[in-house]
This record gives C-alpha cells, structure tokens and sequence, in this order.
C-alpha cells in the first residue's frame, strides 16, 4: 500500500479504469487482448488500458491473492496461483489437463516447426503420429492451417491459440529458444531435466529413464 | 555382452536409441556403433519374447545400425576426411529428437491451464437474438414450460387459458421479477406467480421471465428433477438489468 | 469448545485458509457452500470456513474491488459489481459465440455435403434441423446456394465464408477429407482424461480469431 494522498481526478479516472478492466477480466472466461478491452470502453485509449493492465499485474502481485494477471496467447487473463492447483481440483473434481510425454513431443515439434507436415512430424519422432495428431487436434491445441501443393495435397498444421493459453505463453515468440544442435554435448542428463514436482503432482507421463 | 534391458515401452526407435546412448554414457558424437546395435536388436529380441509387436518404424532402424556398423568395419571408411562418417545418418535425427524432447519436457514444466493453474469459469450469457437452439440453461424449455403448467393447474383449476384484456406489460412485469432478484438475492420459480390473479396476467410473468432468461439476467436452476425451479441472477443481484449507474 | 491454538497460529492458518478459499471461489462456476468447502479442504471446521468467508467478504469491500463476495440461495459466489455491468455485458456482447453439438454436427454435415438440400441432412442426423439451420444461416456460416429442379424446388445449402473465417481454413479444400479423418486412428494410449472445462472450451467452439 503506498500512496493515497491527492486524489486528482486523473487518479480517479485511472482507478475506475483500472476496475473496470478488472471487472471485465473476472467476468471472462476467455483471456481479453487490449482490442477487446477497448471496444468496450471506447473513450479510452490502447496505451492506457495496457497502462493499467501492467499496473493490475503489479497491485494483484503486491496483494498476494490466490489468484495473479497473466498475459497469455496475446491477451490477459486472471488466473489462480499453482500453489492451489490441489485444492481447486478437488473442488473442480475433474482431473488435470494431461498430455501424454508422445504427445508433448509431437506438440514440441509442431510448435517449433509449424507449418509441418505430418510426415515430417513423423520424420522425426521416428514414428507414426496418428492418434496422437488426432488427440491434438481434437483438445484444440493444434490446427490444420491448409494443405501443402505436392503430391496428395498433404494437410499442414500449426498450433492454436488455445496452446499458447494452455502453456502459458504470450505468443509464438514467446516460445522458449531452441537450443542449437551443436549445443548439444554428451550430458545429457543435464539438458533434458526432469521435473521432480510432476511425478508427485500424479501426471500421467511416463519417464522413460 | 553384459547389459539390461528393462522392458520398457519406448515411443519409437529414436527413443530406444537415445536411451540406449544414456544408459552406456556413451557421446552422441561418437556413437560406439556396434555395442548400441548389439543393444538394440537385444531390445528387439526381448520383445518378440514377450510377444510384443514389433513396429516397422523400429526394424527400419536395426536395418540402418546394422548398415552403419558394417560400413565402419571397412578399413579406412571413418579414418577418411573426405568422406562423412556413416553414424551421421542416425546422428543429426537422434540430436534433433532430443532437442525436442528437451522442449518437450519445457512444455510439461510450464504452469499448464486446468493443471497448475485455472482461470474463471463464467457461466456464459445466452447471447443470440432470436432462438432458443442454445440456451446456456441447467434446465429446459420444456421443463420450464411444464412447470409454468402445473402451477396455473394448481393456482386457477379449471380456468380456460384465454387471454383477457391485458393490464400488465412484459416490461412491468420483467421489473417486477428484477426487483425480486435485487431484494432476495434467489427466489423460487413460484414466487413469481404470487401475485398473478388472471391467467393473462401469469402468461406476461412467464413471457417476462424467458425474456429475463434469453437476455442473460436470469439463471434458472433446478437441483434435482423433483425440486423447486429456483431463479438466480446471473449478474450481480444489485443490477442485472445493466443500466444503472 | 474453546479455541486451542495460539493467536498467531490461527493468523496465519486463517490467512492461508482464506486464500485458499478465494482460489476455490475464483475457479467456480457456481456458488459453493460452506460443504462443498469443507470437502476440499477436510482438516478445517466449517465454523473457520465460515468465518474466513466473511473475513473474505470485508476485505474485499475494504479493498473496494470490483468485485465482491455474495451470500446466494446456493452458497457464495465471487460477483463483480453491479455498476460495472455495463460494461461486463458489452464484453460479452462480443465474446465468441458457442455452437450447440447439434448445431455443430449440422455443420459439418454441410460442410462435407454441399451442396446439400435439408432432407438430406435430415435423413443424415434423423432429426429435423429446422431450427439449426435458421440458426447457422443468422450466424453466417450457412448460406442458400439456390434451389434444386426437384418438386417444390427445395433450397440448397452450403458454407460461406466466415465458416472459413471461423474455422481458420484457408479454402474448402483444407477441410480435412473424411478418409484423412480415419487415417488419424484411434491410438488407444492416448485416450487422456479431459478436464470439464476442456470439453466446455474445445472443439465445439469456434474460434473467432
């Protein structure tokens, strides 16, 4: 809590814009881009409303609520911390979203290489990706963006808004960097860590190792 | 040759590959080509013991090291600047494999909606103009309507359903039902009803609560099959009606 | 009974409790009662959830938020405030519209069919789609192609364009072809639990960007 003093009326009005994006962040199930936000409030302007959306994310962050601004798949939205994560499934009483460890690595491959074919998904996991595109498309985490013209007009496909919401990105290029090939060393172990926290957490994923 | 293998369902042959080249420590640089073969057709051998099927993906890989090997066993082949080395062939797929696996693993770490973290859940306001194909409803139409029914069986027995001349417009009656809300918060689906004396004056309450439902102010809830319609604003209960200051 | 714990255990258990609550209330679609609480969180009385419920409800009074904490028929319910409605239901306004799983099937049916005339698609679904039609003809994504030289000259469906928009393909020629469809499989290891919330957010629902 810091200042109070004047209240100005520029204070005012950034403080009612403030809650009412708020408001407007509660009430969606969505996340909401600066667009969406101020085509409900069309006196404002974008520079404003992102203004106060950073000064939301600074101020839930200084309360220390359950619940924090995050800035996802190119907008805002309100969500709980993870350290609540085992209360709210058990009140939600469903189970976790689960990705298997195939379907993450073909997620991984399609969200570096997009546009991909599904034969050059399958060129390199060195498998079959059927089912698992099938499971990928049908969560709405990965999209057909079109067809390539070769042969067989193959279907390509690309990740979805959903994915950079449900992995907690803002955008494509938000993504973490790939690391260079040459990179690479015979440590492995330390290049691929393996969560500790996920095994307890009960994700489904196999380790393999 | 000393090794186990433990009976593991590995994602394909790249998979197999790369645990086969973690467990021996080995450089993915410099692969010793025939003891991973070795490995790796054991890992075959092992399960066709078990009967398990063996996916083409896999023997199209013990093809390939075997192709390898025999090429580093002719003299000079590897030594040769000129030429490439033949592990290449499983090299540069085995490195990009693991790059992703890697992102793979960055991915499962991240704070994961539904998972680790959950956004709010609104219930959605019904938002189409003109049908009723969609309602966002915990109860139907029909339901709603059959309700409607008994309790102008119960309330006029006997009364013919004709329309008489009308006192009360939907939008008296559509403030009415908001001023209820405002004041309780909830009430039951009947209370509504409790001052209609005319069937025409039942009808408007009922028109002026679908339209309260169609606009999104109004949940109706019914807990069980058997229990009261129970009517809760779906905004907050000091508005609903969206045009106060 | 007494209280055992010492003050400043039962601050700080509180305090968690409370945030603990929030978190529940916030991931809720409906009201929770003290119950419903108490069964996420089994070491508690319902008499400390209960008092924590109205600690919530004053601090988030005090803290002028634009939302409050209400006591309904079911429980409680986070709730923004009623002067924000306004604006809460211009957001909504524009927020992306949801298909029924009929009127999702319909769809597609016409999607892959067209052109197509309404018994066909009757004959198809075994139910009338009279109301689904009319329904996706007001939301675009049906259009009346023209009329077919039968008896009583029925009309004839087909896609337009924001069926495109909306589904993010590029031409109707990127819609996946139902052999491809089957090609996917079925991959039995991948049949991972989806969250409730998933299946509200998943594949039924169009995207509008």
């Amino acid at each position: 809590m810091k200042r109070v003093e004047t209240v100005t009326n520029h204070n005012i009005m950034s403080k009612s814009l403030k809650l009412i994006i708020e408001a407007l962040l509660f009430a969606s199930d969505r996340p909401l881009n600066v667009r969406e936000i101020n085509a409900c409030l069309p006196d404002e302007t974008g520079s404003k409303i992102t203004q106060a959306l950073y000064e939301l994310q600074t101020e839930y962050d200084g309360l220390k609520r359950s619940f924090v601004l995050r800035e996802v798949a190119q907008g805002f939205q309100l969500r709980t911390r993870s350290e609540y994560a085992p209360y709210v499934l058990r009140m939600l009483k469903t189970s976790p979203t689960r990705l298997s460890r195939a379907a993450l690595e073909t997620l991984a491959i399609i969200a570096y290489k997009q546009p991909i074919l599904r034969q050059e998904i399958e060129r390199l996991r060195g498998v079959d990706v059927g089912g698992i595109l099938r499971t990928l498309l049908e969560k709405d985490l990965v999209r057909i963006m079109g067809r390539k013209n070769l042969p067989g007009r193959p279907l390509i496909y690309g990740t979805t808004k959903k994915f950079l919401a449900v992995f907690d990105l803002k955008d494509l290029g938000s993504l973490p960097k790939l690391k260079e090939i040459k990179e690479f060393g015979s440590d492995e172990e330390e290049t691929i860590p393996i969560s500790e926290e996920e095994t307890q957490m009960g994700t489904s994923e196999p380790k393999n190792d | 040759m000393d090794y186990e293998v433990k009976l593991e369902i590995f994602e394909g042959p790249l998979d197999l590959l790369l645990h086969l080249i973690n467990k021996n420590e080995v450089d993915i640089f410099d692969i010793p080509i025939a003891t991973i073969t070795d490995q790796y057709l054991g890992y075959l051998e092992l399960m066709k013991t078990f009967n398990i099927n063996v996916a083409g993906d896999f023997l199209v890989m013990a093809s390939t090291l075997i192709h390898i090997k025999s090429k580093m066993l002719l003299p000079g082949s590897h030594e040769d600047d000129e030429e490439e080395d033949p592990r290449a062939e499983i090299m540069r797929p085995l490195l990009e494999y693991m790059q992703f696996k890697e992102m793979a693993e960055a991915f499962s770490e991240r704070e994961i909606l539904d998972r680790d973290v959950f956004a709010r859940t609104v219930i959605p306001y019904s938002q189409d103009g003109v049908t009723g194909e969609e309602p966002e409803l915990d109860v139907s139409l029909f339901q709603l309507i059959d309700a409607f029914k008994r309790i102008v069986d119960q309330r006029l027995p006997g009364t013919k359903l004709t329309v008489q001349h009308e006192q009360w417009s939907v939008k008296d009656k559509t403030e009415l039902i908001i001023a209820r809300l405002k004041e309780k918060g909830a009430i039951f689906f009947r209370e509504i009803f409790s001052e209609d004396r005319t069937v025409s004056e039942f009808i408007v309450t009922f028109l002026a609560l679908l339209e309260l439902v169609h606009m999104g102010l109004v949940k109706v809830l019914q807990p069980t099959s058997e229990g009261d319609i129970r009517l809760i604003p779906s905004f907050d209960e000091k508005g609903g009606n969206g045009n106060e200051s």
